[in-house]
């Protein structure tokens, strides 16, 4: 009975760590949203209002006070573009998984110089919104490890499917994860892997963790579809 | 006559703002304002402007589908995507569904009429910080 | 040897749990505070710049097109404000967690017209930060389900301690939980409870709800000082 009652507990805990990475995600969402349809388009107004005001102006100094305003609003245009991406990625919600993966992957090359490439062999879409903003969550973990610990030159990730499950692949060529991290007590170094597992594990799939093909590590999450 | 233009954007006051800015150039006018994606539906079916001008983020049909439902209905119109969104992801899914041009909201007023014209004679138009994605 | 691994599991979970608010809660303040003080910082900036060439200005058309254009300025640096709020409080890091449960308390008053008061009868300071930042997060989630459920007319928060334990109690004078939502299978219903429970239990704490005297609900939050 004790047993029956842990494993309830289990996947209550799951459930629950799922439910708060989606209240998490919905609320970064709101926020998002909210910066980049009102105060996005404040600051465009505002541009648009500058330039209409520019075009009329024939003194040269007052010229020149417009160019550095006109900056400004630009760098605030860039920065609350910024900010929308950290806090929740437009393209997610817009394009889908793969876009918003690949825009991860490009993002991650240019600050970190390795190579991320995405492949996307999916003959399916991702209709099922809680899937498809779990899912990313668990891929930029995945990516953001392999910047933390992998020491990699490369890396991808592959998206592919059978008519029964769902394939995410990340593969690094890094320095790889070693016995004790591939262990229980190596999770707990860290959060994100179990995290990744029990979420995933909510969702009826699971996770691989094996050594790459020479060097590295390769990371499989499967989900049914 | 000019090039006729139909723009379409939820944000009012920003529409508005390029309404204007379209009113000040002699070759284009202004015949249509959209607030969302389907309006702007029913205003090329009624209007059959030359070019159209719209955001991606609207409710309920954004500029993505509208694009694509026009390229297939219309394929005569041109259409310019205006946006705050600056990834390669949606620049191409915007020239897939046939977009002749893609500016950022912040770089639009000096680019827009730009724009048009070249929507106008059939070339692509990109704002600059987005030249490297094709 | 099954129910050590699964007691194990529970208190890894709940070690989970609280990183994952934690880690959160972080990610959030690093907006917010660029958020503050990058764009905060630009907006000001272009307010003065508009303000030096306005002076300069003669045609009345232009005059107007500026007043109009100040008025945009203005409203993005009050919804910056407000979004720096949402995304995390900067009371609760520069003043601490009573003030931030006022400001709380005086926004959702504000919001949704019910009473909520708060009253301090600390004689400890809270030093963890960590501490800070989940005992910040339960007493937002029992003021939520405060106004999302009890159909209150009046709530408060009191924080007390003694030599060995801080109180936090949020009472209202509401619908009351009844019994199903009192026991296990009633949290299941939503997650709020269920996460404030295990990450209060994480900091050696745990969580005690009761009938209020008379009418409504009364939570009784304490953790080891
Ligand atoms: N791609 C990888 N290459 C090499 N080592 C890895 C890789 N991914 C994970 N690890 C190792 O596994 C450990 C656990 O990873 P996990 O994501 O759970 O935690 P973390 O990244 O250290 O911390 P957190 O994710 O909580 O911020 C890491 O500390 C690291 O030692
Ligand atoms: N102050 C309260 N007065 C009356 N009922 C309450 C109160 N707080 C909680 N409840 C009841 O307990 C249930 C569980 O609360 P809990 O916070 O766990 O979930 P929720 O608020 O419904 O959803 P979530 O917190 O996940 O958004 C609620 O659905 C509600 O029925
Ligand atoms: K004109
Ligand atoms: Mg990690
Ligand atoms: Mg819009
Ligand atoms: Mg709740």
């Amino acid at each position: 009975q004790d047993i029956t009652s842990a494993k309830r507990s289990m996947e209550d805990i799951r459930a629950l760590s799922s439910q708060l990475a989606l209240t998490e995600e919905r609320q970064r969402r709101i926020i998002a949203v909210e910066l980049h349809d009102s105060l996005g388009q404040i600051l465009a107004t505002s541009k648009i209002k500058l330039c209409l005001i520019r075009k009329r102006l024939q003194d040269e100094k007052q010229k020149a006070l417009f160019a550095d305003l006109e900056g400004q609003i630009d760098s605030a245009i860039n920065l609350t573009r910024t900010l929308v991406w950290e806090l929740s990625p437009p393209t997610l919600y817009t394009l889908g998984l793969v876009p918003a993966v690949e825009w991860l992957g490009e993002k991650f090359s240019a600050e970190y110089g390795l190579r991320f490439s995405v492949r996307d062999e999916l003959t399916l879409g991702i209709s099922d919104h809680g899937l498809k903003v779990l899912l990313f969550r668990v891929v930029r973990e995945l990516m953001t490890n392999v910047i933390k610990h992998a020491q990699a030159r490369e890396a991808s990730v592959l998206f592919s499917n059978d008519a029964h499950r769902l394939n995410v692949f990340v593969r690094d060529d890094g320095v790889g994860l070693g016995d004790v991290a591939r262990t229980r007590s190596g999770f707990q170094r860290g959060f994100g892997l179990l995290t990744i597992q029990e979420s995933v594990r909510h969702m009826g799939g699971d996770v691989a963790i094996t050594p790459g093909s020479g060097r590295g590590t390769v990371v499989h999450v499967w989900v049914p579809v | 006559m000019g090039i006729r233009v139909v723009i379409a954007d939820d944000h009012k006051v920003f529409l508005e703002g390029l309404c204007s800015l379209i009113h000040e150039e002699d070759d284009m006018e202004v015949v249509g304002q959209a607030a969302d994606g389907l309006e702007l539906l029913d205003m090329v079916e009624r209007l059959r402007p030359d070019v159209v001008v719209t955001d991606i983020s609207m409710p309920g049909l954004n500029g993505l589908d509208a694009a694509q439902r026009i390229a297939e209905s219309h394929p005569q119109v041109r259409v310019v995507a205006l946006s705050m969104h600056r990834d390669k992801q949606f620049v191409r899914e915007m020239l897939r569904n046939n977009a002749k041009g893609f500016l950022l909201k912040e770089c639009c007023f000096d680019e827009l009429a730009e724009a048009i014209r070249f929507a106008m004679r059939g070339e692509l138009y990109l704002s600059r910080p987005l030249k490297e994605f094709v």
